[in-house]
C-alpha cells in the first residue's frame, strides 16, 4: 500500500507540475508551486518508509517550513508595485 | 482477528483513501477552470489527502519518536496549509482576478 | 542493470539546460537562476558517486550494515550553503548594476559602455 | 526497472521539465518560484539517494533563503526580461550540444551507479569514516563526525568563504545609499501582508516554533540529519518570515541589525578559538581529543558540538544580515 500511495503522489507531482507549467499568469502557478511542495513533504515521508527508515521525518517538517515561507515570499514581494505588472492586468 | 492486523487494515484503507484524496485534488487543479476552482481542489489534497496519507503512516510508525514527527507535521500543515490558500483566495481577490462563471472560456 | 549509466545522463542533461540559460539568455538574473541550476546538477552528479546499491543513509544503526559514502554528502553540504553565498553576492551585484544602468540586459549594458566609452569586455 | 529505477526517473523527469520551462519563461517571478520546485525535487532526489543531510540543507536553503532573495532583488529591479534573440541561442545550443556529447562520451569512464566496488566505496577513508569514527568519536550520523571532525579545516575554510561573500554582499548594498533608501517606518513595503489578520496571527504563533526547531536542529545533528549550517539557515529562515509579514522594521526590532551583524564574525572567531584551545592543551589545531582530559570520546562530542554552534552563529548571522539589507533597499525604478 506504501508503494501505491507513494505512486499517487509522483503522479499528483506531476499533474501539478503541469498546472505550474501551463499557467496561465502569477497565481495559478503559485497555487499549483505551494500544492507541490504538500506533496514533497508526503513523498519524503513515505520514502523514509518504504526504505525502512523512517526516522528521518525531520526533513518533512523542514519542507512544509520552507513551502510556507516561499508561498508568503512571494505574495509580499510580488505585491510591490511594477508598472509591466499593472499593463499586464489590463490586457488580462 | 488480532489487534496488529487490524492496525495493518486501517493504515491501508486510511492510505488508500488518502491517495485517492491526493489525486483527485491533482486531476481537479488541472481540469478546473479557474483560479478560484482550483484552490478548493489544491485545499482538498492539503488537508484530507495529506492528512489521511500520514495517518496510514502513523498507524505503523514503529517507536514513539517517529510517531511525534508525524504528528508535528499534521499539525505544521493543518496551520500553515488554510493560511497560505486563504492569503493566495484574498491576494488574487485584491489584484483583481475574477471569478470564474459558467459558459466562459477556461482560464 | 548492474553497470548502468543513466543517472550521470540525465545529470548532464540538466546541466546542459543551465549552461544553455547561462549562454544564451541575456538578462542578469535568468543566467543567475541558470547557473543555480547548474549548480543543482553538479550537486546531484556529487551525490549519486556516494550512493551505493541497497545502501542507507550514513547513519549508523543497529541492524543496517551497508551506507552511503558520507564524504560527498559533507563536501555538497557545506557547498550548497556557500552556492547561496555567492549567489547572494551576485545578486547584489545586479541590484547594483540595475541602480547605475536601469537595466538588466547584457546587451544593453555593452551599448551603454560603448556609448559613454568605457570599455566593456569586448 | 526496480522501484528506486522508476522513481529516480520520475523525479528526474519532473526536474528537465522544471528546467525547459524556466529556460522559455519570460516572466521572472514565475522562474524564480519554478526555481523553487526545482530546488525542492532535488532534495528529494537527495533523499532517494541518501543524503538525508544535504536534502535538508538543499531544502532550507534553495527554497527558504535562495528563493526569497530572489523574489527581493525582482522586487527592487525588473520583472520581465527581453525576448532572447535567435542570433544568440543558436551557438548556444552548438556549445551546448557538444559539450553534452563529450561529457556523455567521458561518461564510459566513470564507475557504474551505485556499483560497491568503485573508487569512492573501496577507499580507505570509507572504512575509517564508518566504522572506526564509532569508536574514536561515537557520533551515529558520520557526516557530522566528518563535517566537524575529521574535516574540520574544511569546514573551517568554508565558513570563511561564507563569511567574506556575506560581508561583500553588506559592503555592496550597505555602503553607499544608493538612490533610494528607505527611511525608517516608510515605504511602499509595509502595505499588503500585515493587513491580512490570520497571517499575522499564524506567523507570530510559528515564529517560536521554527526558533525552537533551529536550536533542535543544531543539537540533534550528532544523531539524525542536522548540525550548524542547517540550523542557521532555519533560524534565518524563520526571521526571514516574520521580516516579509511585519516589515523589515518589525524584525530588526526582534532582532536589531547590530547584533545580526556582530553573529557574522562572532562564529568564525569562535571556531578558530576553539582549534586554539585544542593546541593548547597539547594537540593539534582543531584537535579535540584533550578537551576533556582523559577522554577523547566526550572531547570530541564537546568539540563538535561547539563546532556545529560556530557554523550556525555565522550562517545565520550572514543569512539574515543579507535578507535584511536587500529588504531595506527601495526600488530605483
Amino acid at each position: 500500500m506504501l508503494v501505491a500511495a507513494t505512486a499517487a503522489v509522483l503522479v499528483t507531482m506531476v499533474l501539478t507540475l503541469v498546472r505550474a507549467v501551463l499557467g496561465p499568469r502569477l497565481y495559478n502557478r503559485i497555487l499549483a508551486i505551494n500544492m507541490f511542495g504538500t506533496k514533497t513533504v508526503l513523498f519524503v515521508a513515505l520514502a523514509g518508509f518504504l526504505a525502512d527508515r523512517p526516522d528521518f521525518l525531520d526533513i518533512g517538517l523542514l519542507y512544509a517550513l520552507v513551502n510556507f515561507v516561499a508561498t508568503i515570499a512571494v505574495l509580499r514581494l510580488t505585491h510591490e508595485d511594477d508598472p509591466l505588472l499593472e499593463g499586464e492586468r489590463e490586457a488580462r | 482477528m488480532s489487534a496488529s492486523l487490524l492496525l495493518d487494515l486501517a493504515s491501508s484503507a486510511s492510505l488508500l483513501v488518502g491517495s485517492l484524496f491526493v489525486l483527485s485534488g491533482g486531476i481537479g487543479l488541472l481540469r478546473f477552470p479557474d483560479f478560484y476552482t482550483r484552490i478548493h481542489a489544491a485545499g482538498l489534497t492539503d488537508s484530507a489527502g495529506a492528512g489521511l496519507i500520514l495517518l496510514g503512516l502513523l498507524l505503523q510508525t514503529p517507536g514513539w519518536e517517529t510517531a511525534v514527527r508525524l504528528v508535528l507535521i499534521v499539525l505544521f500543515m493543518l496551520l500553515t496549509g488554510p493560511t497560505s490558500t486563504h492569503v493566495l483566495a484574498q491576494a488574487a481577490g485584491r489584484d483583481g482576478v475574477r471569478v470564474w462563471r459558467a459558459g466562459e472560456p477556461r482560464r | 542493470m548492474s553497470g548502468s549509466l543513466y543517472v550521470y545522463w540525465l545529470i548532464f542533461a540538466l546541466m546542459m539546460i543551465g549552461l544553455y540559460i547561462v549562454i544564451s539568455h541575456g538578462n542578469l538574473v535568468k543566467k543567475l537562476i541558470g547557473l543555480n541550476i547548474f549548480q543543482v546538477s553538479v550537486f546531484l552528479l556529487y551525490i549519486s558517486f556516494g550512493k551505493v546499491r541497497d545502501g542507507s543513509a550514513p547513519i549508523v544503526k543497529e541492524g543496517i550494515d551497508t551506507y552511503s559514502h558520507p564524504l560527498p554528502h559533507v563536501l555538497i553540504l557545506t557547498a550548497i550553503v556557500v552556492g547561496v553565498a555567492t549567489t547572494a553576492l551576485g545578486l547584489a551585484l545586479v541590484v547594483r548594476i540595475f541602480e547605475a544602468y536601469g537595466s538588466l540586459e547584457e546587451d544593453l549594458l555593452h551599448e551603454r559602455d560603448a556609448a559613454s566609452g568605457v570599455d566593456g569586455p569586448s | 526497472m526496480s522501484m528506486f529505477v522508476l522513481m529516480n526517473l520520475t523525479l528526474f523527469g519532473i526536474l528537465a521539465a522544471t528546467a525547459v520551462t524556466i529556460s522559455r519563461l519570460r516572466a521572472l517571478y514565475e522562474a524564480t518560484m519554478l526555481t523553487a520546485l526545482f530546488s525542492l525535487v532535488s532534495a528529494s532526489l537527495f533523499v532517494l539517494m541518501d543524503a538525508v543531510d544535504v536534502a535538508f540543507t538543499e531544502a532550507a536553503v534553495g527554497v527558504g533563503i535562495s528563493t526569497v532573495l530572489f523574489l527581493g532583488v525582482l522586487a527592487l529591479t525588473r520583472s520581465r526580461e527581453d525576448v532572447t534573440p535567435r542570433i544568440r541561442q543558436w551557438p548556444a545550443r552548438v556549445v551546448v550540444l557538444l559539450a553534452g556529447g563529450m561529457l556523455v562520451y567521458a561518461s564510459q569512464d566513470l564507475p557504474r551507479f551505485e556499483g560497491a566496488t568503485t573508487p569512492v566505496q573501496v577507499h580507505p577513508v570509507t572504512d575509517v569514516y564508518l566504522r572506526e569514527s564509532q569508536d574514536d568519536i561515537g557520533v551515529p550520523n558520520t557526516v557530522t563526525s566528518v563535517l566537524a571532525s575529521y574535516r574540520a579545516h574544511d569546514t573551517l575554510g568554508e565558513l570563511v568563504v561564507i563569511f567574506t561573500a556575506g560581508v561583500a554582499v553588506l559592503l555592496l548594498l550597505a555602503s553607499s545609499p544608493g538612490p533610494g533608501r528607505r527611511e525608517e517606518g516608510e515605504g511602499p513595503a509595509e502595505l499588503v501582508l500585515a493587513d491580512y489578520r490570520v497571517l499575522r496571527v499564524i506567523s507570530k504563533l510559528l515564529l517560536p516554533f521554527i526558533l525552537l526547531f533551529a536550536f533542535y536542529v543544531l543539537f540533534h545533528g550528532e544523531y539524525g540529519p542536522g548540525g550548524g549550517f542547517q540550523a542557521g539557515v532555519i533560524f534565518a529562515a524563520g526571521f526571514v518570515l516574520y521580516g516579509l509579514v511585519f516589515g523589515v522594521d518589525g524584525a530588526r526590532r526582534v532582532l536589531p541589525r547590530p547584533l545580526a551583524w556582530a553573529m557574522i564574525p562572532l562564529g568564525i572567531l569562535l571556531y578558530v578559538v576553539l582549534g586554539l584551545a585544542g593546541m593548547l592543551l597539547g594537540g593539534e589545531f582543531l584537535d579535540f581529543q584533550g578537551l576533556r582530559p582523559g577522554d577523547p570520546q566526550a572531547g570530541q562530542h564537546l568539540g563538535i558540538l561547539l563546532v556545529e554552534t560556530s557554523v550556525g552563529i555565522t550562517v545565520a548571522g550572514v543569512m539574515v544580515a543579507v535578507f535584511f539589507s536587500f529588504a531595506s533597499r527601495r526600488a530605483a525604478r
